[in-house]
């Protein structure tokens, strides 16, 4: 009941901050110069019709008064209509997002179980070689930039190899009946690879690192010393005790790990030409697509916020210190 | 005893916390807490006062109270006649070469980027004692050997991590006096430091009361240690001055059920002398909700019904002795 | 300050570090002596032609670009933006950062509320694509994705610096300077300042990291200043040219230095990290 | 200090010293030039040509301010607040652009020099309207063109707005999977009649598209770019089409004739069906004409702003009353206007209003033409397959369209044989890479659009023709050509390409790369130079904005 | 045959720049039944000593010299398996911090259930029963047990540990501070608690501290560790009653008393030695007000007693010296 309570006013809050950020973006947007319109005054849209064109937009319109009829759209779950789509912006948010989704979940769930063994791992070996060489080869990772490494496997596995896909999220001309039906095929699993693995390279180094740390001090604690004295084994030590206490830290993380990935997404995205948020964004951006742009930046600002509150709430199940 | 002057008087002094704690399921609730709740202590010059107390029961709080390092909920503390419990800046600073502190934890209290010499000089240098620095420096210098630490030269550069508990102790203490208070507060000044120099700390302290004729507040959870350093004692317990009188007497009387169980389980170096500790029960509980009535009740091997519904007033015992226990109501109507 | 010289001569990570900004330091202060030519000069052959994508050789040690400039030289010119975005965007994030952090934590209150509100705000913008929009409304130009990349990473050292400031200002060196009469600002400044710069300079380091990293995902995408040579830039027109697969010469080099670099940042941040732990502040 | 070619090398060693001054007034001085760049995300051809360009006109002692603006920055405040001082954009040779329309009155009539007009740079020449007015309204295509060649002849000594460059378009197809490739002009293989003619060698009869982006919007009415016209135009049918040269030939029309300057009658054919199954009538033409205009569709504005009225005059025959002459109605009105069924949009209209309608996203449209639409899935793949009832049947079976983001993506995947076709440009780059699969081949078409370089006439040192011509003759043509090009391109002197036989101009003023001789004009008109080479205006300087 | 057995033990630390000798050379006898205090300040290898003998050194630390013999078993040389056996089973420990001996995230039922399931087949069931019992045999209520540690207070971890280190019946339990971090009323309940268990317990127990209150009521012999070095061993009431060293004397003097007339507190000056150094003579030569030439260089010369032994080169003054230091002169400086 009372966690419900809390988590009712985090989101009360969660909703402030969105509307603060609604409103910096939707002035954000309308202070870069050009407009949606006049961008395709070369492909043959005269003077009239670009008026025509403003007004249909609704870009005739008073700025506050625009402003008004968006805050009231979005009330009610309207996001307006995209420029160039033509479709309720939420329709096309929901498919790219979809789509950023799977990609950053996968990269996510790479590098996180892949971290925290290796970070437990290092950590377990310190001050040997091993360790040494893991946490520079962590380090290292971390500081490539991902669109670099993207394009270097991409080279690589799919350009000298051909082992995989050049790009894109499914072969040309395949047909999918659903969306489930798409993201559980063998096609898009080898579209996936490269991406999910770029991207999960990028934001392994993090759980690593922490991991390790987290373990470092864990093992310090006078409870993993009872544990020994208690005559567990080493694994039960290990995995019983330390882990799971350094686990904990290494949770938080994982909401601003997945806040970076979803906005970071974009480079990844661009390079693998992944139909995904963050190159909707750009694209929106670039063509002055004002409701798109700011319902996508909303959506993914939104995703940021509640990763963070899911983090906050699982930590406080996982360590029964913690009370919300 | 000769009437000596009151330096510094609490009268009715409360203080609450609010405090964010677990409720029932995983959410925080605020709460009161009544970590000092209406104490009346004085100290007079030249005298040394102690406080005893378990953890928690408000020694620290009572002392940042008398310090203005907390604003006090209720009552009033008086320097002289004049009530400094909620001073502010050119007052408050005037009030802060009157009244110092030495703390508990001597890695803690020093700033641990600040050479010793620093440190002493601060206080000299805010309060625009000493023409420059070069006399405030001697100031320093002055203080540290009066301090102990001999010779002061050798020590003026240092960083604390270079020094030893006991050493930046001395520095604490010397830092508190350069000022010249009136009034001293050491916070459990020897608890984190080992036995062997505990005593060298303890009668420096009584020493330079004495000397500067200051009026001085020690606080201990040994009630041993009191002993061998205060004048007078109060016992505390869950934020109430359950007992004091001289130090002598209270050990010799020991009114209060408290009082008692505190000086049973002292530990005593004598391996003749077993325990005899068997009527007090538990611990002390959570100063958040406190017992009804006496809050020592649930604890108390002498619990009487009374007890448990009406909070004792204090009993004068004569000689300035007073006890808040039932047990002595009659006496005293 | 002498004892963060004297850590990093200790610590090995902190120092390879240095020495690796340092170098990219020199470089990118001499860019002009050690260029062997103008980044954007079009080269051309002996017998005539645009020298496009010619393999590294002792004219052109990293080769050319497919508009036939050289590679080493962009590569070196290059590196002046990376510096330059790394140092004033950390310096400016560490300051705003701690500022903000100290005093948030320090007064407490509804300084903090405010403070922390907007930090809170900040958190819910997410990094990258903020940085495009705001680039996209400022303009191109380095002097615009700093201001970027401060308007937004503040946020991260302000968090940690104000709860340092929180846990330094329970301590009891600031009660006892208290006692000693300090003003609140005195306190701030002179006792809790000094004890959190360690931590601040982990920021200045990994913030350089961080904002060189997002320089050049900024260039990458093509909204960075197109008229300075940046490695971001390099990789962008490597990759939009369609000589990525073909020119290794051309597309490694640049990834390779801003990872050096970045690293370097990270490296740095740990030599401060021994600074400001607690286990060098010995009993 | 770069971007230097041979070309230039050659020519900078001049060293007269003719008009330099050595105590100039400094309020003579030529203001900066600010030329906007585009950035290199859209067009590194016209970054890249910028910048030597910049490097040339600086030789010349202009102070140039070369700076990059995004696309949408530079289109609101240049092309449509005619805010600039000089930028470059690549002008899209569309078919209907054949007729020079577009070129010769739209970008030099007074009447565009507004915002948001063609006029961009504000060239307002009297004669030259007087000219244009003759040739946009005259239904005599003889004198339209003896005007038209007129009108060149001035354009090229004023300079307004040179045309620069036509790109060599060269698109590839899989000449393993697909024979009889027509690319038509300004398309490329994307035209129409490609789709129509080209022919499957294997049991595989889908087409597979590559191109660098995704349509947007199948509403006829409401979209904007060429892309979803282009793709509708093979959905919907057009009363008349322009065929692979650009020329008329009748469509859904059977005749269409000319009464007077402002009547013209059109008869339909009577065996055409939407893919629903309704009959396409003239009901439905003058539907369609009646409500582009009612509704205000910006994308038809411009074709049906002249229709006063359209009478149905029999049962496959309509009357278009024009309220004015208007020399291009077929070109442009009848060719671009593409038939909607009534049935279909009259209930749109009833239940949204008009601007419902234009917001409409008509995502499966129902047309008449030679393909219906199957299937899309933005950013994935958007496909029709052939409507085989229709009167003319293309002989493949399908179109699928695969948007890719980079150039390289569309060139692996023709290699990899994943897309058959593209009418993306190929560049020399992946041209080498294709030339190893032998079943890429490639179709080489030039463009009838051009690179323009868009002075400002309305800013200084614009204003004046002779600043405009040594400007112009500063332009390093070859040297671009050579080095940012590399050869995927020509030089082009008037707007109406030179392959557009009827109306263009070959023997015009050809301002080419002369430093001397541009230096030499400025000499002339008065230009002074100051010690340091920068160049300031004669004194008592009036401009002269056009030639006498 | 003694139950453990320490034959010139040293322990060394790698540290970055060199070695630390933690323990120096120890040798010590605990026969079955006996509760051996081990006292000294803090530095000065104590909890080294006891993870030496259970072989649970941190990796830098090492046994260099001598050996561990646990019922005529050298645990020095047990492989880890074999090791690991042993512990708990035949040695339990009770650690120096209860507060953190327990691990936050698990509740303390399962903690306790744990290590009896590790060495005992049994039934979880059965091992819950176990703990109930023990809980009852400690004092802690039985639904506690369903608690995670940071709803215990501090005594209670600490009886929680206790009730642990029985579990298995074990032969030796070592406990390492275990009421340090508590009030003097909670410490003296659990002391008496472990007195009460020690009671009905057939096994020994190490017991450490800094405390000599606590091992006078508690142990019934002594060793007395200083810098690394057990400098004087022995029968609990001899050593407190009659110290042979002059730092034993110290120390017993420097702890104040509630009884007896109040005298001068001690105070030994100056820091132990710095165990990374190589110390030639006598470990406490810097502050031994009795220090001669001969102390400062060489061995430190051994005496053995009836009930144990002592390191002082003074041997034959000794109850002169005992005389001295019971005046606090003595030791100032
Ligand atoms: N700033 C504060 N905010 C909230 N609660 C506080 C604060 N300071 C002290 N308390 C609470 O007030 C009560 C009394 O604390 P205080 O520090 O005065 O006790 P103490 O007698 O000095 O204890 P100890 O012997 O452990 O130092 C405790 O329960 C403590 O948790
Ligand atoms: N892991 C370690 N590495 C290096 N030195 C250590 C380590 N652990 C302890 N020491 C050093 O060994 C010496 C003895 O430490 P130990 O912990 O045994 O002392 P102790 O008597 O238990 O002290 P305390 O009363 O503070 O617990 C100290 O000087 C300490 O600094
Ligand atoms: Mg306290
Ligand atoms: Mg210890």
């Amino acid at each position: 009941m009372r966690m419900t309570k809390y988590i009712l006013k985090r989101l009360s809050i969660v909703a402030l901050t969105l509307f603060i950020l609604l409103t910096i973006v939707f002035f954000m947007f309308r202070v870069i110069p050009g407009d949606p319109v006049s961008m395709f005054i070369d492909s043959g849209l005269d003077k009239e019709s670009q008026e025509l064109m403003m007004k249909m937009y609704g870009l005739d319109k008073p700025l506050w008064d625009q402003y008004v009829i968006y805050i009231k759209g979005v009330l009610h779950g309207d996001f307006g209509n995209s420029f160039t789509y033509s479709k309720p912006v939420l329709d096309v948010i929901g498919e790219r997002f979809l789509n950023t989704l799977v990609l950053t979940t996968t990269s996510l769930l790479i590098a996180f179980s892949v971290g925290i063994t290796a970070g437990s791992y290092l950590a377990w070996h310190r001050n040997t070689k091993i360790d040494l060489f893991g946490t520079v080869m962590a380090l290292i990772i971390r500081c490539a930039p991902v669109f670099w490494t993207g394009m270097i496997l991409l080279t690589v596995f799919a350009f000298k190899l051909d082992w995989l896909p050049l790009g894109g999220m499914t072969t040309v001309g395949s047909n999918f009946t659903s969306f489930w039906d798409k993201i559980f095929s063998l096609d898009f699993l080898k579209h996936l690879i490269l991406p999910a693995i770029t991207s999960a390279l990028y934001s392994m180094a993090t759980p690593t690192l922490l991991m390790r740390t987290s373990m470092l001090e864990v093992i310090k604690e006078d409870y993993i010393e009872l544990a020994y004295a208690k005559g567990l084994s080493d694994r039960n030590v290990r995995i019983r005790h330390a882990m799971r206490t350094a686990l904990l830290p290494v949770v938080t993380i994982f909401a601003v790990q997945a806040g970076l990935a979803i906005g970071g997404s974009v480079l990844v995205e661009t390079v693998f030409r992944w139909p995904g948020m963050g190159r909707e964004i750009v694209l929106a951006v670039a063509s002055r697509d004002y409701p798109m742009a700011q319902g996508a930046f909303l959506f993914i600002g939104f995703t940021t916020i509640s990763f963070n509150l899911l983090a906050d709430v699982l930590y406080a199940y996982l360590d029964p210190r913690v009370s919300l | 005893m000769t009437e000596r002057t009151k330096v510094i008087e609490a009268i009715d002094l409360h203080k609450e916390f609010m405090v964010k704690i677990k409720g029932d399921g995983k959410v925080r609730e605020i709460k009161s807490l009544k970590a000092v709740d209406g104490i009346n202590l004085h100290v007079c010059k030249g005298e040394t006062l102690g406080i005893v107390g378990e953890s928690g029961c408000g020694k620290t709080t009572t002392a940042k109270l008398f310090l203005g390092l907390h604003n006090a909920t209720m009552g009033s503390i008086l320097l002289g006649d004049k009530d400094i419990s909620h001073l502010k800046g050119k007052e408050l600073k005037n009030f802060r070469k009157h009244a110092q502190m030495i703390f508990q934890d001597p890695y803690e209290s020093l700033n641990p980027r600040f050479k010793i010499k620093n440190t002493i000089m601060e206080p000299l240098e805010i309060h625009g004692i000493g023409k420059d620095k070069a006399e405030r420096y001697e100031m320093a210098k002055q203080m540290l050997s009066e301090a102990g630490l001999k010779p002061p030269e050798e020590y003026m550069d240092r960083y604390p991590h270079e020094m030893s508990g006991g050493q930046k102790q001395r520095v604490a203490i010397a830092r508190a006096l350069v000022l010249n208070p009136d009034f001293l507060i050491a916070d459990e000044p020897v608890s984190m430091l080992d036995v062997s120099i505990r005593a060298s700390i303890l009668k420096l302290l009584r020493k330079m009361i004495t000397e500067k004729d200051l009026a001085g507040i020690i606080i201990s959870h040994d009630i041993s240690l009191i002993r061998y350093i205060s004048d007078r004692t109060a016992v505390m317990y869950l934020g109430k001055i359950v007992e004091q009188g001289s130090t002598e007497e209270l050990i010799e009387k020991r009114y209060h059920p408290y009082t008692k169980a505190l000086l049973e389980a002292a530990p005593n170096p004598d391996p003749e002398v077993k325990f005899t500790l068997e009527n007090i029960k538990g611990e002390a509980p959570n100063p958040v909700d406190i017992p009804k009535g006496c809050r020592f009740h649930p604890r108390c091997p002498e619990c009487m019904e009374i007890c448990k519904m009406i909070t004792p007033q204090e009993y004068d015992m004569g000689n300035g002795h007073k006890v808040m226990c039932h047990l002595y109501g009659d006496k005293n109507e | 300050m002498k004892n963060v010289f004297k850590v990093f001569s200790k610590n090995k990570i902190g120092l390879i570090g240095l020495i690796i900004f340092v170098s990219f330091v020199l470089i990118a202060i001499f860019a002009n002596f050690l260029a062997p030519y103008d980044p954007m000069e079009i080269q051309f052959l002996a017998e005539g032609g645009v020298a496009r994508l010619q393999p590294p050789s002792l004219d052109h040690l990293l080769g050319t670009t497919y508009m036939g400039r050289d590679v080493l030289s962009q590569m070196i010119i290059g590196s002046r933006v990376a510096v330059l975005v790394g140092v004033i965007s950390a310096v400016c994030v560490a300051f705003i950062g701690t500022n903000i952090g100290l005093i948030a934590g320090y007064f407490g209150g509804i300084t903090e509320r405010i403070l922390m509100g907007i930090v809170d705000v900040m958190y819910g913008l997410p990094f990258l694509p903020f940085a495009l929009i705001l680039v996209s409304v400022l303009g191109p130009g380095v002097q615009n994705v700093i201001l970027a990349i401060v308007l937004i990473t503040w946020r991260n050292s302000s968090r940690v610096i104000r709860s340092q400031a929180l846990s330094l200002k329970n301590r009891t060196f600031i009660e006892a300077a208290k006692l000693s009469g300090a003003s609140d600002w005195r306190i701030l400044y002179k006792h809790i300042a000094p004890n959190v710069i360690p931590i601040s300079l982990i920021y200045v380091s990994t913030s350089m990291a961080s904002a060189i990293m997002t320089e050049s995902s900024i260039s990458f995408l093509g909204l960075g200043d197109p008229m300075q040579v940046s490695w971001g830039r390099i990789l962008f027109t490597c990759y939009s040219s369609q000589a990525m697969f073909k020119a290794p010469w051309w597309i490694l080099p640049p990834g390779f230095a801003i990872t050096l670099l970045v690293l370097s940042g990270y490296m740095m941040g740990r030599g401060f990290e021994e600074v400001a732990n607690p286990k060098l502040k010995e009993r | 200090s770069g971007g230097n070619s041979k070309e230039v090398n050659n020519d900078s060693g001049s060293e007269d010293q003719v008009n330099v001054v050595e105590n100039v007034d400094p309020s003579l001085k030529v203001p900066v030039i600010d030329l906007w760049l585009q950035s290199q995300t859209k067009d590194p051809i016209r970054y890249e040509a910028g910048l030597m360009i910049a490097d040339n006109w600086r030789k010349l002692g202009f102070e140039v301010n070369a700076e990059t603006r995004e696309w949408a920055t530079m289109s609101a405040e240049g092309m449509k607040a005619h805010d600039h001082d000089v930028f470059m954009v690549k002008w899209g040779g569309k078919p209907e652009r054949i007729d020079p329309y577009h070129w010769l009155y739209s970008m030099h009539h007074s009447d565009e020099a507004v915002e948001g007009g063609y006029n961009i740079t504000g060239y307002l020449n009297p004669e030259y309207d007087k000219l244009a007015k003759t040739f946009a309204t005259s239904l005599d295509s003889a004198e339209r063109q003896a005007a038209a060649k007129e009108m060149q002849v001035l354009l090229a000594q004023d300079v307004p707005q040179p045309p620069m460059f036509k790109l060599k378009l060269k698109n590839a197809y899989n000449n393993e999977k697909f024979t009889n490739v027509t690319p038509g002009v300004g398309l490329g293989v994307y035209s129409f009649w490609n789709f129509m003619n080209i022919t499957p060698i294997t049991d595989d009869k889908i087409l597979n598209l590559g191109q660098t982006n995704d349509i947007n919007l199948l509403n006829p009415l409401a979209t904007k770019t060429g892309q979803d016209l282009y793709m509708l135009k093979n959905i919907y049918d057009p009363l008349v089409r322009l065929d692979v040269k650009g020329d008329v030939v009748n469509w859904l029309a059977t005749e269409v004739n000319d009464i007077d300057d402002t009547t013209i009658e059109v008869t339909i054919r009577d065996d055409v069906y939407f893919h629903d199954g309704e009959q396409l009538t003239v009901e439905d033409v003058k539907f369609t004409f009646d409500f582009a205009k009612e509704i205000k569709s910006p994308t038809y504005n411009a074709y049906v702003r002249n229709i006063e009225s359209i009478d149905i005059v029999g049962d496959q025959t309509v009357k278009f009353n024009l309220s004015e002459p208007y020399a291009p109605f077929l070109t442009n009105t009848l060719s671009q206007v593409l038939i909607l069924p009534e049935h279909i949009w009259a209930s749109v209209y009833e239940e949204k209003g008009a601007e419902g309608v234009l917001t409409w996203e008509n995502d499966e449209p129902v047309g008449s033409g030679p393909f219906k639409f199957d299937y899309w899935r933005p950013n994935e793949e958007f496909a029709l397959k052939a409507n085989k009832d229709h009167f003319q049947v293309a002989h493949i079976d399908g179109i699928v369209r695969t948007p890719y983001t980079q150039s390289f993506g569309i060139v692996q995947g023709l290699i990899a044989g994943e897309i058959e076709m593209t009418s993306y440009n190929m560049m020399p780059l992946d041209l080498e890479e294709v030339a190893k699969a032998s079943h890429v081949e490639i179709v080489e078409l030039p463009d009838a659009g051009s690179y323009i370089i868009h002075y400002n006439m309305r800013h200084k040192p614009f204003d004046d023709v002779w600043a405009r011509r040594a400007l112009t003759m500063a332009i390093p043509r070859q040297a671009i050509l050579d080095i940012v090009f590399d050869g995927g391109a020509l030089k082009t002197f008037t707007l109406v390409t030179e392959d557009n036989i009827f109306w263009t101009n070959p023997d015009v003023e050809k301002l080419d790369f002369d430093l001397e001789k541009a230096k030499a004009e400025l000499v002339e008109a008065g230009y002074q130079w100051d010690v340091d080479g920068a160049i300031y205006y004669p004194e008592n300087f009036e401009p002269t904005p056009i030639m006498e | 045959m003694a139950l453990l057995e320490l034959n010139e033990v040293s322990i060394e630390y790698k540290l970055s720049n060199g070695k630390l000798k933690a323990v120096d050379n120890v040798s010590l006898n605990v026969e079955n039944g006996d509760v051996v205090g081990l006292v000294g300040e803090s530095g000065c290898g104590k909890s080294t000593l006891i993870k030496g003998i259970i072989n649970l050194l941190p990796s830098n630390g090492k046994i260099t010299n001598g050996e561990v013999i646990f019922e005529g078993e050298d645990l020095s040389k047990l492989e880890f398996e074999k090791m690991r056996k042993k512990r708990w089973k035949e040695i339990s420990m009770i650690t120096q911090s209860a507060m953190n001996s327990l691990n936050p995230v698990y509740r303390v039922g399962n903690q306790i259930t744990e290590v009896i399931l590790e060495h005992e087949k049994m039934s979880k069931h059965d091992a819950m029963e176990k703990a109930k019992e023990l809980f009852d045999l400690v004092g802690l209520d039985r639904a506690r047990l369903e608690d995670y540690p940071h709803q215990y207070s501090g005594g209670m971890k600490q009886r929680a540990i206790i009730a642990m280190s029985l579990a298995l019946d074990p032969k030796l339990i070592i406990a390492d501070e275990p009421t340090t971090a508590l009030d003097v009323i909670v410490q003296s309940q659990i002391l008496e608690k472990i007195n009460a268990l020690l009671e009905g317990y057939s096994g020994s127990m190490i017991l450490v501290t800094h405390d000599i209150s606590v091992v006078a009521q508690t142990c019934n012999k002594v060793a007395v560790m200083y810098g690394g070095r057990i400098i004087e061993y022995g029968d609990v009431k001899q050593v407190l009653k009659k110290p042979n060293h002059p730092y034993t004397m110290g120390l017993k003097n420097a702890f104040p008393s509630l009884t007896g007339e109040k005298k001068d507190l001690i105070s030994i000056e100056g820091t132990p030695p710095d165990l990374s150094k190589k110390i030639d003579g006598c470990r406490f030569k810097d502050r031994c007000p009795f220090v001669l030439d001969k102390c400062k260089s060489g061995e430190m010369p051994f005496t053995r007693v009836e009930s144990g032994y002592y390191y002082c080169a003074r041997h034959d003054e000794i109850d002169h010296l005992r005389e001295l230091a019971d005046l606090s002169e003595t030791w100032d400086v």
